[in-house]
């Protein structure tokens, strides 16, 4: 069993790492960049090792200065977290090679999943309904313009090594293509090295679907339930919610028997979801995220588990002893992520507290948020009987929610949470723009 | 790696007496090799590193020299040798000052200018972090 | 369906209130005293009136100010909360006459269940073992001496009209009586303004066992679990769990049965917990406290259900429309209750959060906690898969816990929660005295 | 009820044209009756009430009247009866300037002091919580 664990990350995913590591007694080792020595990740682990300067490049991608730090701390293993290191083959490698164990797949799953091309003619061979799409690399406009015609428009362009909705570009039609197509490579070499392009018929009316597993290599695949990721913002998810409204179950059904089946073949180990497009009665693989993702507590929250410790079961090399009936999904949860869409010093922070309601978060009183990171500054979770119930108490608990000296999008999900069409459930991902961007432009 | 450039690079490679030298860092990556059967025991690869100067609890006219990477820090180049600079020791820009080991590789860390060695602030064999104080010099 | 209610508390438990009137979009009147106007529950509900001076018997105990003001905020309800006037026959008829809404039993029932003497009698009728002890009032010292020496030594000495362990004796032997007894009764008439007493065996090596129900008052009796709050200081529980441990499953089944029965036999409405002493493999009805109770979320997270909106709906007259079968307890709960033991300004209070944690408070930085009321500041809850998961999470909740400005009972409820006694769960109402102060015992 | 005594309660039955008097406080309860057959419409029961006095919101030298109870402020003693006080009034100390209605009470306010009704600061019929300013007064 993992004894003494390196976080390889900051803000609140570190700090949610090493709750779960005290509630498992494992020793605690957090990293952190010169700007960061005052995060509560820092304070909280039981002890912190700083590894560069505010540039992620220096410090939580400095891979070398990570495992050294891992190794000196007599550390038996690494977490990623998300984002940063979570999902690069290369880092999984250098830990085990240094080793370690490594919190997540094997290096080998990383590498194959993180290609698009080739995770989804994976999911093609696992009878999982595939979009239309190029199965090779599109060399050239010339050829993206022929498979744009055999798809059909729109199609969507994306970074075939890439993720996060960085590179993807929506071709509505063909003369868009001499222009956009060139951004696309250059924005998938500049992001992940790397200018393949994957072309998909883009959805229009679809929802974000995904389901979470947690698998221990050695047969077991257990699923905590699907969610529905789609209100995003450019790509970018903001809500997330379990189940999923509005869809069929035996739709959902089928999709997780699809993702159980997907990861029993490659012989997946650890935490990862499979991500759908769910449209007109039919759903279409996306894509793997072999990782932990920030909505995981949506799927804590329905199963009553705790999947970082479920990972580091996992890592650990412990069979999962959980059957999949024993997973008993109840109520309804909603994750509303707390977005800084400036930079500053938290002058007051009152989390939500009360029935129903979780908070994961990094920020206290005086601690800065610069503009070196990711902007997410805190998750309001909530798990109530119904979805009507998980909705009233969101509200709730985002009027609660006290966040100043910086200005973030508390009021902006507010008005989601609280439209029409969100409380429906019949939304798909162009929710944010009818909600939000629709209102704006009434307001000017 | 700050401020490297390929001159500074291969002026510390001639000094020093390793037979191959790979350095990446975010901007570039460059591997040098020696033609001669020479090698140094203990070291795989050798990096040179320049540190970065923090002026960080230094006494009146002193400064701190702080660690570039986290590792293992030594003041000697491999178990029996002497160590590459004591109290007192006056050293040229380039020079080396002490050695950090980081993912069995030994990391040679070069004075950024003239300096006299004040104080040396880690303990052999010891673990620094990045920015850490290793030594306090007295620039000349 | 209630529409709008008048809050008759104030600290954690309106705060608390307030959150499930938010949810179910109920409109919330708070009432304050003078030296409460800065308080959250003001802050928090939609409207807020002062009803009187510092002194509980001025303001939270004023009745007349209390429903006056809550006829003139054209409330239509009246939730009591716990303590002050919750089990207050009187006042919940004054409601009523007001032609307003008691949120909580029916007057006559609050009166009977009150009287312990009567309440016992009523267990008897329904078969629920009582301890041995005297049916009528005690009648001076003499009396007192022939009834203890028919149950058998040690007694305890119960004010008949009172609770909350005030005015309560335990007599060790016969020669103590004639000093105890008088001591009990003043208590009593000091306290309750009734100086019956009753006179019970007292088992000295007892778990505290309480059954938590919620009627509707027309056939309805659901069971929200047990709860083990056998550790107590001097009478007042310190911590509570759900399930209870090494309590054999067979013996809460059976108390469950005859704590509906009781209810379903009185024409009980609203939530309302029945009491036991469980020793020997035995069970010992206590008595009926007719009211929410402080540790209710631990019952509140084991069945994932909010116990405040049962109450609000049943007594809106909606029978309810949940079956027993339907209430599903998974997991284990525990609350700690974090008291003040000194009086003074909150400068730095940071709450536990994450994975599992529950927490109610009126706490926030700056708010003065004075000598006037009760002395709880917060309560935390944990929920977890298994006893030994919570144990663990409320490890990690306490040491994150943030209070500064005042003392509270912060290390020692960690004390408890660390100890052995503790996690092996076999303890009884004397846990506190063996964990906390032989160990004040051993520091000096 | 802040620091009545029997005296002051029965003065005040006696200067006012209650027929039966009961009062009630955390120390003490208190039946009156005066033995006539005069009794006084719309009100069930009186309660002689005296104000406490807060230094709140005064200006120069005036003082501030405050409510007592929680309950429906009124100016007149019955719908239709002229007011208790009016501004630029001399009162008394122990004279009623106004009722509070609660729970189909009728409180009787007395002035604690001699003074001159400088501003009524609360509405006819509006609701007054406890501590809620009432009367501007100058102190005579």
């Amino acid at each position: 069993m993992i004894r003494s664990l390196l976080i390889a990350n900051r803000g609140e995913i570190a700090v949610r790492i090493i709750r779960t590591c005290r509630d498992m007694g494992i020793r605690s080792v957090a990293v952190y960049s010169t700007v960061d020595n005052n995060s509560m990740h820092v304070q909280m682990a039981d002890e912190a090792v700083c590894i560069g300067g505010p540039q992620s490049a220096e410090s939580y991608l400095n891979s070398k200065n990570i495992i050294t730090a891992a190794c000196l701390k007599r550390c038996d293993a690494i977490h990623p977290g998300v984002g940063f290191l979570a999902e690069n083959a290369h880092f999984a490698e250098s830990v085990e090679k240094a080793g370690l164990i490594f919190v997540g797949p094997k290096p080998e799953t990383i590498a194959l999943l993180g290609d698009k091309i080739q995770a989804k003619r994976l999911a093609k061979e696992a009878q999982i309904p595939v979009t239309d799409g190029n199965e090779m690399p599109i060399e050239g406009v010339q050829e993206a313009l022929r498979v744009a015609q055999a798809i059909g428009y729109p199609v969507i362009l994306k970074a075939a090594a890439g993720g996060g909705g960085r590179g993807m570009r929506i071709v509505e039609h063909p003369r868009q293509m001499a222009e956009l197509f060139p951004v696309a490579v250059r924005e998938a070499t500049a992001f992940f090295a790397n200018g393949s392009i994957l072309m998909e018929r883009y959805l229009t009316k679809a929802k974000h679907i995904e389901v979470q597993l947690v698998a221990d290599g050695s047969g077991s695949v257990l699923c905590f339930g699907e969610r529905d990721c789609s209100v995003q913002q450019r790509h970018q998810k903001l809500i997330e919610e379990s189940p999923a409204a509005k869809v069929d179950r035996t739709l959902i059904e089928h999709m997780v028997q699809c993702s159980r089946d997907l990861f029993s073949r490659i012989g997946y180990r650890g935490a990862g979801t499979v991500e759908y497009l769910v449209s007109n009665g039919s759903y279409y693989f996306m894509e793997v995220n072999s990782r932990l993702q920030v909505e995981h507590p949506v799927s804590e929250a329905v199963s009553s588990s705790d999947l970082v410790r479920l990972q580091l079961l996992v890592a650990s090399g412990i069979p999962l002893s959980t059957n999949q009936s024993e997973i008993l999904l109840t109520g309804h949860a909603l994750e509303c992520r707390i977005n800084a869409i400036s930079t500053g010093k938290i002058t007051r922070f009152i989390p939500p507290l009360g029935p129903y309601v979780r908070v994961d978060t990094h920020l206290y009183d005086g601690i800065e948020v610069g503009p070196y990171y990711d902007h997410l500054l805190a998750k309001i979770i909530v798990h109530a009987p119904t979805r009507n119930q998980s909705i009233a108490t969101m509200k709730r608990a985002l009027q609660e929610l006290v966040v100043e000296g910086l200005s973030t999008n508390q009021k902006e999900q507010l008005a989601i949470i609280d439209s029409p069409q969100f409380k429906n459930g019949a939304f798909d991902t162009g929710i944010y723009r009818q909600t939000i961007e629709a209102q704006s432009c009434k307001n000017t | 790696m700050y401020n490297l450039d390929l001159q500074t690079i291969l002026h510390a490679f001639e000094h020093y007496p390793a037979s191959e030298l790979e350095l990446s860092c975010a901007s570039f990556t460059i591997k040098i090799k020696r033609n001669s059967g020479e090698n140094l025991p203990h070291v795989q690869t050798a990096e040179i590193t320049k540190a970065e100067t923090v002026e960080h609890r230094k006494t009146q006219d002193t400064s701190i020299i702080t660690s570039p990477i986290v590792g293992t820090f030594y003041l000697t180049p491999a178990p029996d040798a002497p160590p590459h600079v004591q109290v007192g020791d006056a050293v040229d820009s380039g020079s080396v000052i002490c050695t950090i080991e980081a993912m069995k590789m030994m990391n040679q860390l070069e004075a950024e200018y003239p300096c006299e060695i004040v104080r040396v602030l880690a303990g052999q064999g010891s673990m620094v972090e990045f920015g850490q104080p290793l030594f306090e010099v007295k620039r000349r």
